[in-house]
Formats: C-alpha cells, sequence, structure tokens
C-alpha cells in the first residue's frame, strides 16, 4: 500500500513538472508533447487511484484516456500545427519567467484550499487534489495568457486533465459510460478546435487569438 | 407499452433525422427535410410531454432517462423553439441557394448538425445522470459551434471562436461542480444503487449532502452553465455568436439553448435548496447575477447600432430577469417559468424578423435601416410588435411576467433589485424603443432589392407568434396554469403535495 | 323688489360721465386754466351719437361687436353695485367674482377689436392692455378676499356696506392696504395717469385711447360712455370699502357720491402731479398692489 | 349593463372592421367612425342612467385574466367621466371622416381608425374597470394606442420623437402604477376594488405619493407634463382632441379613484395638490402664451386646465381632511364640471386648429391672419371655444371656475396664517390663470382669424368640409348650454359627490342647491347681458340708419402705404408678458433690432423650450447615458480577458460565499 502511494506521489510529481513545462515553453511542438505526457500520466493515475478492486471496465477506461490523451490528441495537433506553419508562441501577456515564477505560489494556495476542503479521497496521497486544482489553474491561465489559438486548446486541455484528476481521486463510481461520454466529448471538442483553428488560418492567414477583435460593443 | 419508450424516440429519432440528411440530393430537399423532420419530431415530444403531465413523472432503463414536470415544460418551449425555426429556416436560405452560395454541402452540414442539437439538448432534458445532463450540454456547444460559421467569413469564425472556447471553459468548469455535488454524496454513497448521480436519487438524499462540498459544487455549477446561460459577466460571446449566425440558429440559441443552460442550473437548485445551511445560497446568486445582467445589457442596448446584437442583449436582459424571477420564491419561479416560454417566443421572432430585414437592407447596421414598415410590412410589423413585447408592453405575454415578477419582488420585499430591475428596464424600454421606431417607421432607402410577397409560412409563423403573446397576456389556460404550477414546485424542490398560491 | 333698487343703476348711468368732467377740471385748475365745462363728457357722447361711422376695410363683425358688448357688460356690472346704504339689484354670494370676470369679457373684446383692425399700433395697445390687467386681476381679487373674510359676506352688497367702527379697530390697516391696491387697480382698470396717458396723442405711448384708434360715431361713444361707468363702478367699490355709514339711505347715497366725487378730483391730483410711468416699470406698480392685498390678506388671516 | 358591454364591443367591431379594411379608405373611415359613435351612443346610456338615479350597476365576466378578473363597474364616478370620453370620441369621430379624407390613398387610414377605436376603448375600460390587474391592462391599451395616432405621419422625424417622448413617459408613470396596485393589492389578497380594504398610515402616504406620479404622469402635471406639448401637436386633430380633452382626465379620475382606497388623507395632500394645480396652472398658461405653433399653444393650456381641475380636487380633499363639507362639495363640484367643460371647449379648439391647419395648411401663428373672412364658421366655433376657456361668462368655462372660487371663499378662509396656502394658491392662481389665459386667447384667436393674411397660406384658406364643420358647431352649442343649464347640471354630481366624500347624499344635495341656486343669479345675468347685446346692437342699427357708413383702409396714423407684414405678431403680442416672466420660461431669442436711418433687415426670433424637459430631463438622461457607458468596454473583443471574467467571476463567488 505504501508503495502504491509512493508510485501516485511520483505520478503527481511529474504533473506538476508537466504543467512547469508548459507554462515555460514557447515551442509549441514541446507544447503539444508535454500534454501528450499528461495524458499518459493520467492513465496510469487512472489505475493507481483505484483502491483494490481493479475492474474490467477500469482497465477499459484508462487504456481509452491512454490512446486518446496520449496519442491521439498529440496527433491531432501536431498535424493542424504541420498545416499552419507556426512554431513559437508569440509574446504572451504574462512572461514565460514570471509564470514560472508564479507558479509555485499558485500551487501553495492549491495545497492550502486542498486541506480546506473534507474531500472523501480513498487511498490516494493529500497531493491529489491540489495538483488537480494546479493543473486547473495552469490551463486557465494558459487560456488567459496565451495568443495563439493553439495554445489555447492546450490550455483547455489542461485544464479538462486537471478536472480528471480531480474527478479520479474523489472515490465515486461513475458509470462507464458516462467517462466516455465526457472522453468523446473531450475528442470532440479537440477535433472542432482543430478544424477551427484551420478555418481561422485559412481566414486570417495567421492564428492570433489576440488579433480575432473585430466583434466589439 | 411502456411510456418510457417514448424518451428514447425523442432522444434517438433527430438522430436518424441527421443520418438521412447526409443521403439527400438538393439543398432544398434537404431544408424542406429538416422541416418536415423536426416538425415530426416536435409533435412527438409534445406528446411525451403530455404523457408526462398526465402520469407525474416518466422514466426509463433504471431511471437514468427521466422526465417530470420541469423538464417537460422545457421540451415543450424547445419543440415549439426548434418547429418555428426550421419552418422559418426553409425559406430562410432562398436567397443564396438561388445564388448557388449555399451548395449542397453546406446544406447538408447545415441539416446534419440542425438535427444533431435537437437531439443534444434533448439529452439534456430526458438524462436523470447528471454526468449525462453535462455530456449533452457540452455537446450542444460543440454541435452548434459549426451553426454559426455557415457562411464561412471573418466575422462569423471570429464569433465562432470566442463562443467555442468561452463555453468550453465555462462547462469544464460545471462538470468541476459536478464532480464535487458527486463527491458530496460520499455519506450515503451505500445507500444509492451504485450508478452514478442519479438526480432522482440526489434529491431523496439531499439533506445528507456534505454542505461544504455541495455548496462549491454549486458554485461551480452556476458560473460553468451559467456561461451557457449568458449571465453577465459570463456573458461575452453571446452577442458575437448570436450576431454572426444565421437567424433560424440565433433563434434557436436564444429561444432554447440559454434557457436549456438555466434549467440545468434549476436542477441543481432544487438539490441545493434542501442542503442544510445552503437554502438561501441558490437565491443570493440568482438575484445578484440577475440585477448585473440586467444592468450590462442596458448598458449595451443604450448604444447598439447592430440590430441583431440589440435582440442578444435582449437575451441578456431577460435571463437576467428570468434569473431574478428564480432567485424570489414560489409565485417568482412560478414568473420566470412562465417568462421563459414568452421569451423564446418573442425572442425568436425578433430574430426571424431581422434576418429578413437584413436580407432586405443588406447589413444589420440599424443606422441605414429606417421604414421597414412601408419596405415589408410583414417583417417590419412583427419586428415592432416582437420588440413592443420585448420591453414589456402590455397586454402582450411578458408583460404578464414581468408584473408577476414584480409582484414576487414586492411580496419578498427584495426592494433593491425591485429598484434596479424596474430602472434597468425602463432605460432599456427608452433606448429600445428609439432604435425601433427608427428602423420601422421613416422613409426607407432606395434599394435595388425587390422585397418578394410574403408567403404563407411565413405569414404564419408572425401572425400565430404575436397571437400566441397576445393570448397568453389575456388568457392563462387553466392547464398551462397547472404545468408551470407543477414544473415551479420542482424547481422550489418541493412536491406538489405542499401548495403553493399562486393566483 | 323697492324702488330705490333702481335708483342706484339710474345714479351710475346718469352722474358717470360727470367724472371726466372733474378730472379735467381739476387738472385745468391745477395748470391755471378755466378748462372745458363740467358737462362736456355729455356733449362729446351725445355728438358722437349723432354721427355717422367709419369702418376699416381689414375689419369683421367682430369689431362692431366689441364697443356693444363693453357697454352691455358695465351696465349688467352696473346692477351688482351697491351704492351707499342701497344693495345691488342682483345679489349673490360671489357675485364680486362675476363682476371681476365681466369686466375680462370686456377686456376680451375690445383687445379682440384692436387686433381685428390690423394696425399695429392698436396691437401694440391691444399687447399692454392685456398685460396689465393679467396683473391687475388678483390684485383686485385677493384684496376683495381680505375684505369678505373680515365682513363675513360673500356679496358686494354686504362687503361695500361701509366699515363701522368696530371693523376699523380690527382691521384698519388692512383696510387701508386694500383701499391702496384698489386704487391702484381702479388707475390702471381706468387707464389714467402714471399707468397711462389718457390725453397724449402720441400712439406710441398709449394703452387705452390707441387701441380704439379706428372706433367712430356711436361705437366710440359706446366706448367713451362705458369707460365713464366702469370708472364709476370701480371707485363705487373703493368707496364702499372706506366710506363708514350711518344708516339712513339719503345720507349715505348723497355721502357715496360726494365720496365718489371727491376721488374724481383725487385722481385729477395725481394726474396733474405725476408723470407717467415708464411702460417698463408698470408691472412693478401693479406687482407692489398685489403686494398690498396679499399683505391685507395675512393680517386678517392670522 | 349588457348594453354597456354591447358598446364596448361594437366599438372593438368597428376598429378591427377598418383594420381590416386597411388600404380601403372609404371603408375603414365609416366602419370606425361608426363604430365609434354607435358603441358610444350604447354605452353613454348605461352612464346617464347612472348618474341621474345613483344606482351602480356591475358585470362580471367569468373570464380569468391571469391573476386578475374582468369586473367592470359603472358607479356614479365612473358614469360623471365616461360621458365626456364618449361624448366627444363620438363627436370628434365625425370630424374624424372629414379631416382623415384628406390622407385617403396615401395613407393606411384602418390602422389609424383601429388605433383611435382602441384608445376609446381603453379609456371606457380604465374608468369602469373595477379590479387593479385589468385596469392596468386598460390602462396600459389606453396608453399604447395614441403612439400609433401621435406617429401616424412617421416620415416626419418631429412626429417619431414625439411618438417616443410619449411611450417613455407614459411607460415610467405606468411602472409607478404598477408598484401602487400591487402594493394595494398585496395588502389585501384580491385586486378587486370592491374588497380592497381601506389603508391607512404611512403606507397610504406613499401610495399617495406613488398615486401622483403615476397618474400625473398622464394627466400632465408639472413637471410630468413634458410629453404634452410634444404629443398633441403630432397626432392628427380629432386624435389630439380627444387626448387632450379626455385622456389626460383618467389620470385625475385615477387620482381620485386611488385615494378612495386611501382612508381619510392628511391635509397636506391637499396643500400638494393645491401647488400641484397653480403650479401647473400658471406655468402651463405662461409657456402656452409663449408658443408660436397653435396645437402646442393648446397642448400647454391643457396643462394649464389639468391645473385647475387639480385645484377643485385640491379644495374638495382640503374640505375632506378639514370636515367641512362646504368646501368638499364645491370643490369636487367644481373639479368634475371643469373636467366636462374641458372635454368640450379644448375638444373644440383642437378640432378649430385642425380646420385651420386642413383648411390654410399651415399651424405657424405669425403665418396666419385675416381667417375670419375665409373661414367664417370655424371663426365663430373657435372664438366661442375661446372665451370658454378663458373662463369668461356667460359661457361654462366660467361657471366650473366660479364654483371653485365660491368653495375658498366661503368656508377656505378659516383662521390660521397656514390657510393661506389654499386662499393664495386658488384666488390668486385662478384670477392670474384668467387673465394670462384672456391674453393667450386673445393672441391665438386675434392673430390667426383677424387682421390680414400674413401669408399667401391663409389668403388661399378656405372653409372646410361639413363633416368637420358639425362637430364644431355641436361643442360651440354645448359650451352654451352647459353655461346657461349650468345650475342643473352641477345637481347631477350629488352621488359621485357623496361616493367620493362619504358624505351623507342630503347633505351633498343641500350644499349643490346653494350653488345652483348661485349660478342661477350668474345666469340670470347673463342673459341680461345678452339682451342688452341685443338691444344695444339694434340701438345701433337705428342710430346708424340714413347716416353715411363709409369703408377705408385701418387709420395708419399717417403712415401711406401699410402692409399686412406691419401687422402686430403673436410674438411682439406677447413679448411684454414673456419678458416680465422669462425666470420660468428662459425664451432664448435672437433679434437683430433696425440700425440707422434706412435699416436694411431685422428680425426678432423666439424660441421657448420646455424648461423642465431642457433643464430636468435631458441633463438625467445624458448622465445615464455617460454612467452606462463606462461599461461600455466590457465587450473589447479580447478573447483572453473573456475567459479571465469567468475566472475571476468564480474566484469572486468562491471568496463570497465558500470561505
Amino acid at each position: 500500500m505504501i508503495f502504491m502511494t509512493n508510485l501516485v506521489d511520483t505520478v503527481i510529481i511529474f504533473l506538476i513538472l508537466t504543467n512547469l513545462m508548459l507554462l515555460g515553453s514557447s515551442r509549441l511542438r514541446t507544447c503539444i508533447l508535454v500534454v501528450a505526457i499528461q495524458g499518459i500520466l493520467l492513465g496510469i493515475l487512472a489505475i493507481l487511484l483505484e483502491d483494490g478492486s481493479l475492474g474490467i471496465h477500469l482497465i477499459l477506461l484508462s487504456a481509452a484516456i491512454f490512446c486518446l490523451k496520449g496519442i491521439i490528441f498529440p496527433f491531432l495537433l501536431i498535424r493542424t500545427l504541420r498545416d499552419l506553419n507556426v512554431q513559437h508562441e508569440v509574446e504572451p501577456f504574462v512572461g514565460y519567467g514570471t509564470s514560472l515564477v508564479l507558479s509555485p505560489l499558485v500551487l501553495v494556495v492549491c495545497i492550502w484550499l486542498g486541506s480546506q476542503l473534507s474531500l472523501p479521497i480513498g487511498a490516494a496521497s493529500s497531493l491529489v487534489v491540489p495538483v488537480a486544482f494546479f493543473t486547473i489553474t495552469c490551463g486557465l491561465f494558459l487560456i488567459v495568457s496565451r495568443k495563439k489559438a493553439l495554445t489555447q486548446v492546450l490550455g483547455y486541455l489542461v485544464l479538462e486533465n486537471g478536472i480528471y484528476v480531480f474527478g479520479a481521486s474523489i472515490a465515486t463510481i461513475q458509470p462507464v459510460l458516462v467517462e466516455l461520454g465526457i472522453l468523446l466529448d473531450a475528442f470532440v471538442a479537440v477535433f472542432v478546435m482543430g478544424i477551427a483553428i484551420y478555418h481561422i488560418n485559412r481566414e486570417f492567414d495567421h492564428t492570433d487569438v489576440d488579433r480575432l477583435n473585430k466583434l466589439k460593443g | 407499452m411502456n411510456p418510457g419508450i417514448l424518451l428514447w424516440i425523442i432522444l434517438l429519432l433527430p438522430v436518424v433525422g441527421s443520418g438521412i440528411c447526409q443521403i439527400l440530393r438538393s439543398p432544398k430537399n434537404v431544408m424542406n427535410f429538416t422541416c418536415f423532420g423536426v416538425a415530426v419530431i416536435g409533435i412527438l415530444d409534445i406528446v411525451t410531454a403530455g404523457v408526462v403531465f398526465s402520469s407525474n413523472t416518466i422514466s426509463s432503463c433504471s431511471e437514468w432517462l427521466y422526465m417530470d414536470a420541469l423538464s417537460a415544460y422545457h421540451l415543450i418551449v424547445m419543440a415549439l423553439v426548434f418547429c418555428m425555426s426550421s419552418l422559418y429556416g426553409m425559406r430562410y436560405f432562398d436567397k443564396e441557394i438561388n445564388e448557388g452560395i449555399f451548395t449542397l454541402k453546406s446544406a447538408k452540414r447545415y441539416g446534419i448538425l440542425w438535427f444533431a442539437s435537437l437531439a443534444a439538448m434533448t439529452l439534456i432534458l430526458v438524462s436523470n445522470n447528471l454526468g449525462m445532463m453535462w455530456v449533452g450540454m457540452e455537446t450542444t456547444t460543440l454541435v452548434t459551434a459549426f451553426l454559426i460559421c455557415t457562411r464561412a467569413n471573418k466575422a462569423s469564425i471570429e464569433g465562432m471562436w470566442k463562443y467555442l472556447i468561452v463555453c468550453s471553459v465555462g462547462i469544464a468548469l460545471a462538470f468541476m461542480g459536478t464532480l464535487f455535488i458527486a463527491a458530496a454524496t460520499y455519506k450515503f454513497q451505500g445507500s444509492i444503487s451504485g450508478n452514478g448521480v442519479l438526480w432522482t436519487q440526489l434529491k431523496m438524499h439531499a439533506g445528507l449532502l456534505d454542505a461544504k462540498l455541495a455548496q462549491i459544487g454549486f458554485l461551480f455549477i452556476f458560473v460553468g452553465y451559467g456561461t451557457k446561460a449568458g449571465l453577465a459577466p459570463m456573458h461575452t460571446w453571446l452577442p458575437d455568436a448570436h450576431s454572426q449566425a444565421p437567424s433560424p440558429v440565433s433563434a434557436v440559441f436564444s429561444g432554447f439553448m440559454l434557457n436549456a443552460a438555466l434549467y440545468c442550473i434549476m436542477r441543481y437548485t432544487s438539490l441545493i435548496k434542501l442542503v442544510p445551511g445552503n437554502e438561501n445560497l441558490s437565491r443570493d446568486l440568482f438575484l445578484f447575477f440577475g440585477t448585473l445582467s440586467i444592468v450590462v445589457a442596458a448598458a449595451f442596448i443604450l448604444s447598439q447600432h447592430d440590430l441583431k446584437r440589440l435582440l442578444a442583449y435582449h437575451s441578456v436582459e431577460h435571463l437576467g430577469i428570468i434569473a431574478i424571477g428564480l432567485g424570489m420564491g414560489p409565485l417568482g419561479i412560478f414568473a420566470a417559468l412562465f417568462h421563459t416560454l414568452n421569451h423564446s417566443i418573442c425572442k425568436s421572432l425578433g430574430f426571424f424578423c431581422a434576418g429578413r430585414l437584413g436580407q432586405i437592407y443588406g447589413s444589420y447596421d440599424m443606422r441605414g435601416m429606417t421604414g421597414a414598415l412601408r419596405l415589408s410590412p410583414l417583417w417590419g410589423g412583427g419586428l415592432l410588435g416582437s420588440l413592443l413585447a420585448l420591453i414589456g408592453i402590455a397586454p402582450f405575454a411578458l408583460f404578464m411576467s414581468e408584473l408577476l415578477i414584480v409582484k414576487a419582488a414586492i411580496a419578498t420585499n427584495s426592494i433593491w433589485v425591485l429598484v434596479v430591475f424596474l430602472a434597468g428596464s425602463c432605460i432599456i424600454f427608452a433606448a429600445a424603443l428609439k432604435h425601433v421606431i427608427n428602423v420601422v417607421y421613416g422613409t426607407p432607402p432606395v434599394l435595388d432589392f425587390k422585397p418578394r410577397r410574403s408567403s404563407i409560412p411565413d405569414t404564419g409563423i408572425v401572425v400565430f407568434s404575436l397571437g400566441v403573446l397576445l393570448v397568453l397576456g389575456l388568457w392563462m389556460p387553466n392547464s398551462l396554469h397547472e404545468i408551470l404550477y407543477r414544473a415551479a414546485n420542482i424547481m422550489e424542490g418541493i412536491d406538489a403535495a405542499t401548495t403553493v398560491c399562486v393566483k | 323688489m323697492h324702488i330705490e333698487k333702481i335708483i342706484n343703476p339710474l345714479l351710475t348711468l346718469v352722474l358717470a360721465p360727470l367724472l371726466f368732467g372733474i378730472i379735467n377740471r381739476t387738472k385745468a385748475v391745477f395748470a391755471g386754466r378755466t378748462g372745458q365745462p363740467l358737462l362736456q363728457s355729455y356733449y362729446d357722447i351725445w355728438k358722437l351719437f349723432c354721427k355717422g361711422a367709419v369702418y376699416s376695410k381689414t375689419t369683421s363683425w367682430i369689431f362692431r361687436l366689441g364697443p356693444i358688448v363693453g357697454f352691455a357688460v358695465v351696465v349688467a356690472a352696473a346692477t351688482l353695485m351697491p351704492l351707499g346704504g342701497l344693495p345691488a339689484i342682483v345679489a349673490f354670494d360671489g357675485d364680486f367674482i362675476l363682476f371681476a370676470y365681466l369686466f375680462g369679457l370686456m377686456r376680451f373684446f375690445t383687445v379682440l377689436t384692436a387686433l381685428d383692425t390690423g394696425s399695429s399700433f392698436e396691437g401694440m395697445g391691444a399687447s399692454r392692455e392685456v398685460m396689465f390687467s393679467a396683473l391687475a386681476e388678483p390684485a383686485f381679487l385677493v384684496g376683495l378676499a381680505a375684505i369678505s373674510k373680515q365682513t363675513h359676506s360673500l356679496s358686494l352688497t354686504g362687503m361695500l356696506a361701509g366699515p363701522d367702527t368696530a371693523l376699523w379697530s380690527q382691521i384698519g390697516p388692512a383696510l387701508l392696504l386694500v383701499a391702496f391696491s384698489v386704487f391702484i387697480v381702479f388707475l390702471a382698470e381706468n387707464s389714467r395717469m402714471p399707468v397711462d396717458d389718457p390725453n397724449t396723442h402720441l400712439e406710441l405711448t398709449m394703452i387705452h385711447e390707441v387701441m380704439v384708434l379706428d372706433n367712430s360715431g356711436p361705437d366710440l361713444g359706446f366706448i367713451t360712455y362705458a369707460a365713464t361707468i366702469k370708472m364709476w363702478l370701480l371707485g363705487t367699490v373703493l368707496v364702499g370699502i372706506l366710506v363708514p355709514h350711518n344708516g339712513n339711505v339719503w345720507i349715505d347715497i348723497s355721502t357715496a357720491v360726494g365720496a365718489i366725487f371727491m376721488l374724481a378730483v383725487l385722481v385729477g391730483v395725481v394726474e396733474s402731479s405725476m408723470a407717467r410711468l415708464k411702460l417698463l416699470h408698470v408691472p412693478q406698480f401693479l406687482l407692489i398692489a398685489n403686494a398690498l392685498s396679499i399683505l391685507a390678506l395675512i393680517l386678517v388671516l392670522r | 349593463m349588457s348594453l354597456f358591454i354591447w358598446g364596448l364591443i361594437i366599438i372593438f367591431a368597428g376598429g378591427l372592421a377598418s383594420l381590416i379594411s386597411g388600404r380601403r379608405s372609404g371603408l375603414a373611415c365609416v366602419f370606425g367612425a361608426l363604430g365609434a359613435v354607435a358603441g358610444s351612443i350604447a354605452a353613454v346610456i348605461p352612464a346617464f342612467k347612472v348618474l341621474l338615479h345613483g344606482i351602480t350597476e356591475s358585470f362580471r365576466l367569468n373570464w380569468s385574466i391571469p391573476f386578475g378578473s374582468f369586473f367592470v363597474q359603472v358607479d356614479p364616478l365612473s358614469a360623471v367621466f365616461l360621458i365626456p370620453i364618449l361624448g366627444l370620441s363620438a363627436i370628434a369621430a365625425i370630424y374624424g371622416v372629414g379631416y382623415l379624407w384628406a390622407y385617403r390613398g396615401k395613407k393606411n387610414l384602418g390602422v389609424a381608425w383601429f388605433f383611435y377605436d382602441l384608445l376609446l376603448l381603453g379609456m371606457v375600460l380604465v374608468v369602469a374597470a373595477k379590479n387593479g390587474i385589468l385596469f392596468l391592462l386598460a390602462w396600459e391599451l389606453m396608453s399604447l394606442a395614441p403612439f400609433f395616432l401621435i406617429i401616424f405621419d412617421d416620415e416626419k422625424e418631429k412626429a417619431r420623437d414625439a411618438g417616443w417622448t410619449y411611450l417613455v413617459a407614459t411607460h415610467i408613470g405606468m411602472v409607478f402604477l404598477l408598484i401602487f396596485f400591487l402594493i394595494l393589492g398585496g395588502q389585501n389578497g384580491s385586486m378587486d376594488f370592491d374588497k380592497i380594504g381601506v389603508i391607512d398610515g404611512l403606507t397610504a402616504s406613499f401610495l399617495f405619493v406613488l398615486a401622483i406620479v403615476g397618474f400625473g404622469t398622464k394627466a400632465g402635471f408639472m413637471p410630468l407634463h413634458v410629453w404634452l406639448p410634444e404629443a398633441h401637436p403630432a397626432a392628427p386633430s380629432h386624435a389630439s382632441a380627444v387626448m387632450s380633452g379626455v385622456m389626460i382626465k383618467i389620470g385625475i379620475y385615477g387620482l381620485i379613484r386611488a385615494m378612495t382606497f386611501l382612508g381619510h388623507p392628511p391635509i397636506w395632500w391637499a396643500w400638494i395638490l393645491i401647488g400641484i394645480g397653480a403650479s401647473s396652472g400658471v406655468v402651463g398658461v405662461l409657456f402656452a402664451l409663449a408658443q408660436h405653433d397653435l396645437k402646442r399653444l393648446l397642448a400647454y393650456h391643457s396643462v394649464e386646465n389639468i391645473g385647475i381641475i387639480t385645484l377643485g380636487l385640491g379644495i374638495g380633499v382640503l374640505g375632506i381632511s378639514t370636515g367641512s363639507p362646504t368646501l368638499a362639495v364645491f370643490g369636487f363640484a367644481g373639479c368634475f364640471f371643469h373636467i366636462i367643460n374641458h372635454a368640450i371647449f379644448k375638444g373644440l379648439l383642437f378640432l378649430g386648429a385642425g380646420a385651420v391647419l386642413h383648411g390654410s395648411g399651415t399651424l405657424e401663428i405669425d403665418h396666419l391672419g385675416g381667417l375670419i373672412k375665409r373661414m367664417p364658421w370655424t371663426a365663430v366655433t373657435f372664438l366661442t371655444g375661446a372665451i370658454a376657456i378663458s373662463g369668461l361668462p356667460p359661457l361654462n368655462g366660467f361657471a366650473s371656475e366660479f364654483l371653485i372660487y365660491l368653495g375658498v371663499f366661503k368656508d377656505g378662509m378659516s383662521h390660521g396664517l397656514v390657510n393661506i396656502i389654499p386662499v393664495l394658491g386658488v384666488i390668486g392662481g385662478l384670477a392670474l390663470i384668467g387673465g394670462l389665459a384672456a391674453a393667450c386667447f386673445t393672441k391665438a384667436f386675434g392673430i390667426v382669424f383677424l387682421g390680414q393674411p400674413r401669408s399667401k397660406h391663409s389668403q388661399q384658406a378656405h372653409e372646410v368640409n361639413f363633416a368637420m364643420l358639425l362637430p364644431m358647431v355641436t361643442l360651440a352649442i354645448l359650451c352654451v348650454l352647459m353655461g346657461v343649464f349650468s345650475p342643473f347640471i352641477i345637481r347631477v354630481f350629488r352621488a359621485a359627490i357623496s361616493n367620493v366624500t362619504l358624505l351623507p347624499q342630503e347633505v351633498v344635495q343641500g350644499q349643490l342647491n346653494a350653488g345652483s341656486s348661485i349660478l342661477s343669479n350668474v345666469v340670470i345675468v347673463s342673459v341680461l347681458l345678452v339682451a342688452l347685446i341685443c338691444g344695444l346692437a339694434l340701438l345701433r342699427k337705428w342710430l346708424l340708419s340714413g347716416r353715411s357708413v363709409e369703408q377705408i383702409e385701418t387709420w395708419g396714423c399717417g403712415y401711406a402705404c401699410p402692409t399686412a407684414r406691419m401687422q402686430y405678431t403673436a410674438s411682439s403680442f406677447a413679448q411684454p408678458l414673456v419678458a416680465l416672466f422669462r425666470l420660468f420660461l428662459q425664451t432664448d431669442s435672437r433679434d437683430l433690432p433696425p440700425k440707422g436711418i434706412f435699416p436694411d433687415r431685422a428680425f426678432l426670433k423666439t424660441d421657448t423650450a420646455d424648461t423642465s424637459s431642457k433643464y430636468l430631463y435631458q441633463p438625467l438622461f445624458k448622465w445615464i447615458g455617460f454612467m452606462l457607458s463606462k461599461l461600455q468596454w466590457i465587450q473589447h473583443g479580447r478573447l483572453q480577458l473573456y475567459v479571465l471574467y469567468i475566472a475571476l467571476t468564480l474566484l469572486m463567488l468562491l471568496i463570497w460565499k465558500a470561505l
């Protein structure tokens, strides 16, 4: 059991690291890969967080997560990236350095928040919920502070991952159908956003979201 | 036969419909088929609702699909809005079709997405599992996104992108909230038959929910679904999406999608009211966001030049009014539900007229639109009627529902809300009236466009909607009263046995 | 219907023109002239009645109606007016309101008559007339209100029954204030100095005279006669406020008539001792009258 | 009672029929007018019955208006208002046929007639409704219908703005009424007037203020009157006649009806009413004096007359609160009588103005003149109306003002300096109003109808058709009759007054008898006056017989060749008074005085904008707009910040609620 908890903790640490990398790196390709790693970690976490009974649907689920978040999404995104000849995130509203400096503080706040809540966490470590919050915050932060449409999609994905970690941490049995539905939605979302980015690129021949500000008032 | 089947039928028929759109061979056929199919489904919806009202609730496959008065009422609203919009949409694209802009491909895409969004919204209404409800809502967002840019141009794509991102983020937060609620159930995990969070069961054990978690969960839910419902300050996507979408889509957006989101919040409200220590939580939130929405809407209606954006901000205002009503006890909820119906009909009509007038004038800039009544008596008159109704002129039904809300406000003596509401509505009245007078009256500009004779369906839509609004303003059928009353009770979290006096 | 009721209006009709004579004679005396005979205005009126008439092409039947209405009004007003101890022919609560408004009717038609000629001078006179009378009316009615409050009577017959010593001791000041304001109204309404100058012939400065520039023959006769009667009636009001009675009808009448003639003399004195006010200052003059009346009202109400 | 309901149905049917006949002008006019006239006749009969026999008839339809009920009742108070409403509307409808006929083919007359009939229907329903919700619905119907009449000439921007001003003002008033009735109903469940118990104390005073604002907006109290001078000139004349003649009175009706719910009035209510009355009256007539547009002038006179009516009302309320039957009865009698009289002569004057517009093509007073030669009938009727509205004997206007005066003189001047308020307010106020009104109407009639034509408009003027003349003549005759029979007419208010004042009928009867005996004296003098006039006319005829009667040019004081443009204009006529009261009027006048021995060109332009809209409402609206425009930056188009809003909102909520 201890071993389990340690394993969980390691995965959690890795999650935090991925988040930090996302905040720090400006190369879109890197970001995509990092998000892929995050997906894979989630797949692992799904199994680890399940105390004891290793149900068949659980295996199925983690497999689904693994494929979707770890393989298909990155694939889709990389392909989109290829279409729009852009490699780097332009200068964001909040610099990379600043975000990296800020992130530990945010993490502290998240840990404190997690301690506030009386969540029915199973065997999982007390770090899970805070990291979930942290991931969510990072996702929102990416969407708010970055300018490239693609980065915002990544931000959305990170947000979802965070929520997913939270979902996995609280020991409720979501029926597999719902889980699959949710995954499907995430998939469709990424797909749609990909197409949307493609359209944007075609119409505007750039994908800087902050330059999409014709509609106002 | 088991009435539960009906739920399956109304859920799956739209999917079939979207399948059929795939195999049609001409844009005209696609449009006609959407109209026909939606009509059939709409009738089935209403039949289902009727069954629900006769027998208190119906459910299927171990209560995964479930429908009670509240959802049935919204089902009727949805059926109405979709039928009207489809009927209108049948003729809306004629010009593009003839010019060949609106190709078979885009027609197919339109039809498929149209049916798909119908299916998604139905899923929201019929699913008892809060997770599935969330899935339905997210699907709605994704499906409707491309309806916005049926005609792909810079503005519409921008609108779509904003809609997509803002709503997705919001709904993700709503999912977070759902998880919190799920987490709050740990006290009675054992007692619920182990398949997820069914609203009915939560309702049963609501007293046992963990107060803190439920509270946080509700906050997330409110912000999340509130984003989709277009409550200020999360409404930012709304004017962009509404103004860029083709009119039938805008009508569905404003006419039902917003209400669907609000419906989700209602479901949770009926739970949170029963959680010890959180009785007033929902009230505070509703009143706060309601008043805020009205003020913001007033600010933007005052200086608006785009007709469709004007209507969009009116949606913000009216959703705010509905929210205020929901925050004001049984009578208020009754009024709010009534207002939902009125607003849906009226706003759809508004968008219909705006769309056609936009086609006539070639733009939605109200500074260039004058003398609509002379150019096209039907659509000009319709716009005048719908806007007069929107700003609360008696004897239209919206006046009645707003009157009830004021009554509720006085009854629960929430004075400040009342003051803000009345002041805001007066400002909006003045501003919107100015706009509509300048659009409808006066001498029209010289246009090469020859307004074509308005066809039977067009006339039908206008006359029907205005007629319904008029009749409901002057005479409320007892059946409708009963329905609203039962729905209000569900929302209020009390079973129909304990009576609430709204007479 | 006693016989002496008739005496009162008869006196009015007969003696009224004499007032002008008295005024003119007074002024002549002040100027050191012998002046025209006392009965001059009788001659004038008679002469006018015997003349033919000249009408402007611009005018309509309004122009012909005006003078007649004016005369009819003053005669009707005379029936409301008591004199000395004699009650009026028609006396009822609030008859003084009717009295005031009858003169309003007269003014209405005089002004229309003036405007009917289309002459800019007469328009000018009309415009001044309506302005001054609009200011004079409140002063008159508020003043009478104070009187009626004090005399507990709502009819001229009661109000002008003459103040007894008790009344004097009660509201001497108030009575004086009212008397002053009514005197100002009297001057304004009869278009005497210092409001108007009846015997200048520079059209720009006149008010009443200029409005009747175009009238001639019998019409002018009616107007002049009506003017004298109007002065008589308003004078009666003033006298009624101030001069006490001693019960014996005949003595009272003679004192009253005498008082009215004295008033005429007073007017003459004023006219020969004062200059005409600038037209711009006339409103202030009338506002003073209003102020006095209101003051009187405050005194009696407290 | 069923006859009454039939009347309503006929009116509505007529309107609907004309709406359907649409652009077929002939049909539209026939249906619309027929519906109005026939319906009015049917509905007015019960009203007369009620008024004469004092028995109230009520009618409940089993129709559930949402949260209200269709409960209609004609009680004496309603009847007092119903008779002028129905009468004037019917007469104006006949006029309308002749008036709108000029628009045939150009406009959709069906719509105009539809809304005219709706207006009539709404007014009748408001007065007869005995249920709060029904009242509000009817009120809104009555308020909405005129909008479409005001905006009838919608290609004119002035008309569109007028429509906007009108509807906004009336809606704001409506909001206050909404609160008023909901609180009233909230006090004890039912909205039926007969079930609403009497309310006292602070609530009553609060409700009274609400009622003053809500109903005052419709009635046109200072400074809530701003919509009036805009709306009445814009509408077609028969509509303005109805709006100005009866619609604004319904505000007074609502006020009286509202006060029947509010228990025994404190004395300060009376003072407020008298203050409003005096200020509305004086300021209204002053503004009227400064106008150049005939209909605008008349609109301001409506404000003035509402002021007079309110003075009467105030005296009545003073009587109730001080327990003085004389004050109460005379006040209300004067109020009611003046309401009816004003309906008659203001209707007449607006119809006359319409005739002037129809005949000469302009309402600009300074462009008119000499119409009495070209439009003799219009001139006679207009003159009658002018005398009546100036409150001069022997016509009806004097009779009603006389009653109000009499009330104060009889019992208003009790000791105590505080009574200076009613006494000065009424006596001084009425006297000043009377004088100024006379000034204003000598100007209106004198400049428009007398002298020489000032423009080719008035040279080419022609008399109007029979359908327009008949109503005007009828109303003029009514002005005379109401004056002559005033002693008998005021007796019919007995039941209504005793309903409102809660005095026993005998007491009211006694007071009214006193009043009517006094009025009969007035009538005697008036008859004498008329007799004298006739006699003198004959006398002059006799004097002039056989003597030379010449026709020459007007005496130009030696000036050789006068022209029509040398005549005094309306502006110059009013100038001294306008200058005297510039404090209230704020007239901005631009002039170029003649200079030199041979001045080339000189002019005087005066424009009197409504002070309260210029210095109160426009700044207010500007301020609101400015404040709200501060919110504009919210929607600046930056997606990132949109998402940030969501995050911040969530954070805010968590801090507000969860911590």
